[in-house]
């Protein structure tokens, strides 16, 4: 990334760089928009419809979305599910491995804000917003895959307004994951994916 | 200072064929797929869905690549130039027109079997140098099973071999009648077998396989480096069969010149389906049944098959 | 079977049970005393029960309540098991050694009602994380991540 | 890499060297844990010399949630439990609830809950074997099976709107009666049409030569010890146990029906994985059976107020679910509240004896046992 953002400034800097910044940043925001490999962050129920997305009935493939297991190729973390104070770690740690760009889809009402499970509990993360930077934000216990895949379609009119020079990069700004009682939230988690 | 030339021209025409079998290759694995699977694959992109595949090129060139820490950075690094060029390398001596190879080397199918095996090493060091268990385990598995499933190959082919005489492709091709294709039958299953486990691929990808090693081998690696991972995957795919196709199916037999080329085309097109279909199908096979598989089955199977041959050529 | 048929088929077996059994809504009740319930159960395992089917407690406010339901595949029935441990020393025997079964259940019940199994092989904490502190199924537990719930009915 | 404490020490030989091993973690987050489960490996080459579950990614706290609601607010929260069929813990619920404050239930109701029961458990085992079959890496198989379920998704989102949280069956019955009688024809079209499905389902996978290979005679547990590790449901019966709560202690209108039960006979991951696949035609022949006895009527018991207050006392109503014996413990201090709710999850008690069972077999066993029981980790962890 380093690379593109030098890329970015210096093409920003010099006479006429602008044209050759806007054409480059069209080219890469729309192959980057169409291209969005996911990482299935199913923990709970949104899982199911997760699963049922990329199947014969709804085939995100047809969309260039397509699953894949290990975090470093993936764009997009799809947060489908509760996340609770013991996995919040672990979401976190798979946020890290993955690859600028990347995006995060929060899916489900739970994933959103914590959802039925906001009041009452011990347990249960407020939202994945509290400690990652969400960019789509689907409602529904469960939403339906068309939800998703109108989420998909979102993001990718939110990627189509982006550029390569770091000031105007999507950095995320990392907000302090809440602790588990007493001890640091981080390193706790799970060895890789 | 030709030679230097000619090796580029070599170079560029191979790596063009590597690059172009991978965009066609993973468009049709995932149409395949998506046929076998009561689905449609990649198809809102123009052109059948093709294009997806430039989408993805350009998006992985442009994606961060990551250096864990825990990596030793140097061999991380040149790792998957061992898997890609050997790919590219063997590719200069197959016969793509009848009489014609960009490398008429008189070895040339010794060339063939040996120089993609380099890319063992290429499994080894990239499974090693990531600090990762996902990853060592998967070297590890991919280097055993790449090793053993050398040895039926080799038999397979080294059975063709007896029956034209030659190890030039040139003039095996020329050599090659019809009905050596009943007579070679077992030994064209086992070439299939073993290479289908030489490529790391379904049934046989236990080196990358996702259910239980997340990314295998390059479980670390991302944009570019990664995207090499894959062309060396699908070249190596293009390669073996554009391979199995010259010595099991008679390269352009029975047409010559263009329409020759057509043919070859069309058969190793039809091989990389039959590849897809294997992987589409079956469950993964066990790293122990793996091993059994290549020294208890595949390997006797082709000693029959060399037996057989051996009985036949004097009555020739 | 039904509750009463069992009970006499039991008490056949093991008179000294009359004391301790009860009926109730075709359900079959053994109270003991904490210290006993580990050769209650034995006893009980001996006499068919082979299936451990769950351990929880309940917070009566002055003391925890902890309830076995044992389970018989060849007999078809089931019976509880009750027994009272105070709040601040709560801990009774493991039947981890009768039932393998028994292993995660109690640890649950360790991890969310803070009851100390003795003699459990593994006794740590399953549901929470390694370093939480507490045990949010008590009645008097409080964190302050709780957010109450208002009260709509 | 860091463990929790007291999770793992170095094992050492009877010489007190170290043991020479690897240690692999899946988890929390990988593709075939089924969830959020996590499991520490420790590997001799690949033979799997130790192997630890960590659960609790995904405990939410639904017992202590249901101390704050009323017994109606608490439905919602029992389907997030098994998410892959929550029609169970929707019933197993109900069922305490019903016991607890003596409600009837009507007898259409109870067809209805044993017709949309049956089909949750032909959904959730094609979900079951169709990732025992990811998990051996044939994919097609998954999306196949998925396929079926689809189907039953689409039955339940006609009868209740919704495909996956059902809140379908309530205290005294069920939420709504059959949309119309085209909603039967359907059940009965989906019944005709899923058993060549399930044929398909078995040739091409069961039939399998690799299959065999992979999953015959590994993770063989024997009835013994599945018995006495409060093992239940399909993975009891693989172990050659005859026992099902829907025959042998009858629930609902269960005693009106004969069906097969399927037991296996060598309890290994091919029996596991199979007998969920025989039980989808024992279900599709449930399904008919009730179909043809239902009659019209209530649906829905009059006098079930909004604001149940049972009297004081508790109460421990089990059912069989797609997973084992499923279990709701409720007790009452006479309030509008549940004094405790406490779900006896069969997903729960069947994973104990995962983490021993994998001992001697290679990773690749342990993501096949570990799948074999099919945990659904909303009800383990509860």
């Amino acid at each position: 990334m380093a690379l593109m953002d030098d890329l970015g400034k210096s093409l920003e800097q010099s006479a006429g760089g602008s044209v050759i910044l806007t054409s480059l940043d069209a080219v890469l925001d729309f192959t980057r928009g169409h291209s969005l490999w996911s990482q299935p962050m199913g923990t709970a129920c949104c899982a199911m419809e997760l699963i049922a997305a990329s199947f014969s009935k709804f085939d995100f493939d047809r969309h260039g979305v397509f699953p894949r297991a290990d975090p470093r190729t993936v764009d997009v973390m799809i947060v489908a599910g509760t996340i609770t104070r013991k996995m919040a770690p672990a979401v976190l740690r798979v946020w890290e491995q993955m690859a600028e760009p990347r995006w995060c889809i929060a899916m489900g009402n739970c994933a959103v804000s914590g959802g039925i499970f906001y009041h009452d509990t011990y347990s249960v993360m407020p939202g994945v917003d509290s400690f990652l930077p969400v960019d789509v934000y689907i409602a529904g216990c469960p939403p339906r895959p068309e939800a998703l895949q109108d989420a998909v379609l979102q993001l990718r009119a939110k990627i189509s307004n982006q550029s390569i020079v770091a000031g105007r990069t999507y950095h995320h700004k990392l907000l302090l994951p809440m602790p588990t009682k007493g001890v640091a939230v981080r390193g706790t988690g799970g060895e890789s994916s | 200072m030709t030679a230097f030339w000619q090796g580029a021209a070599y170079g560029l025409g191979a790596g063009i064929i590597v690059g172009v079998g991978t965009i066609f290759g993973v468009w049709g694995e995932r149409k395949v797929a998506g046929r076998i699977q009561k689905r449609y694959g990649p198809n809102t992109a123009p052109v059948f869905g093709i294009v997806q595949l430039v989408y993805d090129l350009v998006k992985l060139l442009t994606k961060e690549d990551i250096h864990p820490t825990q990596a030793k950075r140097g061999i991380f690094n040149i790792a998957p130039l061992f898997l890609t060029t050997p790919i590219i390398a063997s590719l200069v001596v197959i016969p793509f027109a009848a009489g014609w190879a960009p490398l008429d080397s008189s070895i040339g199918i010794l060339f063939f079997l040996a120089v993609p095996s380099i890319s063992v090493l290429g499994v080894l060091l990239a499974g090693w140098s990531q600090g990762n268990t996902y990853a060592s385990l998967g070297g590890l598995r991919g280097a055993a099973q790449m090793v053993s499933y050398e040895v039926p190959r080799s038999l397979a082919v080294l059975s063709v071999v007896m029956l034209a005489g030659t190890l030039q492709p040139t003039r095996f091709v020329s050599e090659w009648r019809i009905w050596w294709l009943p007579l070679t039958f077992i030994a064209f299953v086992v070439y299939f077998i073993a290479s289908i486990a030489e490529l790391n691929r379904g049934p046989f990808d236990l080196a990358e396989c996702d259910s239980e090693l997340v990314g295998g081998y390059f479980t670390d690696y991302s944009g570019i480096r990664w995207a090499m991972f894959m062309m060396s995957e699908y070249g190596g795919l293009v390669a073996t069969t554009l391979f199995g196709s010259v010595i099991f199916l008679g390269a352009g037999w029975p047409f010559t010149g263009a329409l020759g080329v057509l043919v070859l085309i069309l058969k190793t097109v039809l091989l990389v389906v039959l590849f897809m279909w294997a992987k589409w199908t079956f469950p993964r096979m066990r790293p122990d049944q793996l091993m059994s598989t290549a020294w208890k089955v595949l390997t006797p199977m082709a000693l029959v098959q060399i037996l057989i041959i051996g009985l036949v050529i004097p009555w020739l | 079977m039904k509750a009463e048929e069992l009970s006499s088929r039991l008490l056949g077996y093991w008179p000294e049970l009359s004391d301790l059994c009860s009926i109730e809504k075709n359900r079959m009740l053994i109270k003991v005393r904490s210290e006993t319930v580990h050769a209650t159960i034995s006893k009980l395992k001996e006499l068919g029960f082979n299936q451990f089917e769950m351990v929880t407690a309940v917070d009566r406010g002055a003391d925890l309540e902890i309830i076995y339901v044992l389970h018989s595949i060849p007999m078809k029935a089931s019976v509880w098991v009750r027994t009272h441990v105070p709040r601040d020393a709560a801990e009774v025997a493991s039947m981890a050694d009768l039932y393998t079964g028994a292993d995660w259940p109690e640890r649950e019940v360790y991890d969310l009602f803070g009851i100390d199994f003795i003699d459990h092989p593994d006794m740590r904490r399953i549901m929470m994380p390694f370093d939480f502190v507490g045990a949010p199924l008590r009645k008097d537990y409080v964190d302050e991540n709780i957010i109450p719930r208002p009260d709509y009915i | 890499m860091p463990l929790e404490p007291g999770a793992s020490t170095v094992p050492v030989n009877e010489d007190g060297s170290a043991v020479r091993e690897t240690v692999v973690n899946l988890g929390p987050s990988h593709p075939s844990t089924h969830g959020v489960c996590r499991v520490i490996a420790h590997l001799d080459g690949e033979i799997v010399t130790r192997a630890e579950l960590v659960i609790g990614y995904l405990h939410r706290g639904i017992e202590k949630m249901a101390e704050h609601r009323t017994y109606l607010q608490i439905m919602p929260l029992t389907d997030r439990l098994d998410y892959v069929g929550s029609m169970y813990a929707n019933w197993a619920y109900c069922q305490a609830v019903e016991d607890l404050a003596g409600i009837v239930v009507p007898e259409r109701a109870e067809y209805l809950r044993i017709i949309t029961c049956e089909l949750q458990r032909i959904a959730s085992h094609m979900m079951s074997v169709g990732s025992t079959g990811n998990d051996a890496g044939a994919t097609t198989l998954f999306v196949y099976a998925f396929w079926v379920r689809e189907q039953v998704l689409t039955l339940f989102e006609r009868l209740c709107g919704s495909r996956l949280t059902y809140n379908y069956v309530r205290p005294g019955g069920v939420s709504f009666d059959t949309p119309d009688d085209a909603w039967i024809d359907e059940v009965r079209a989906f019944c005709k049409a899923a058993l060549p499905r399930f044929n398909e389902i078995d040739r091409l996978f069961f039939g399998n030569v690799i299959t065999k290979g992979r999953t015959k005679g590994v993770g063989v547990l024997s009835a013994e010890d599945a018995i006495n590790a409060s093992v239940t449901g399909p993975s009891l019966r693989a172990s050659g146990v005859d026992f099902d709560l829907r025959r042998d202690e009858p629930y609902s209108l269960y005693d009106r029906f004969s069906f097969n039960v399927v037991v296996g006979e060598n309890g290994d991951v091919f029996d596991r994985a199979r007998c969920r696949l025989l039980e989808c035609y024992e279900s599709v022949r449930l399904i008919q059976l009730a179909l043809d006895q239902m009659e019209p009527g209530r649906v829905k018991a009059e006098a079930v107020s909004r604001l149940i207050a049972p009297p004081v006392g508790e109460t421990y109503k089990t059912l069989e679910s797609a997973r084992g014996t499923l279990g709701v413990f409720l007790a009452s201090d006479g309030g509008v509240r549940p004094w405790r709710m406490k779900v006896r999850s069969p997903a729960f008690s069947n994973l104990g004896i995962v983490g021993p069972l994998c001992k001697g077999y290679t990773i690749s066993d342990l993501i096949m046992i570990l799948g074999s029981f099919d945990p659904v980790f909303g009800e383990v962890d509860r």
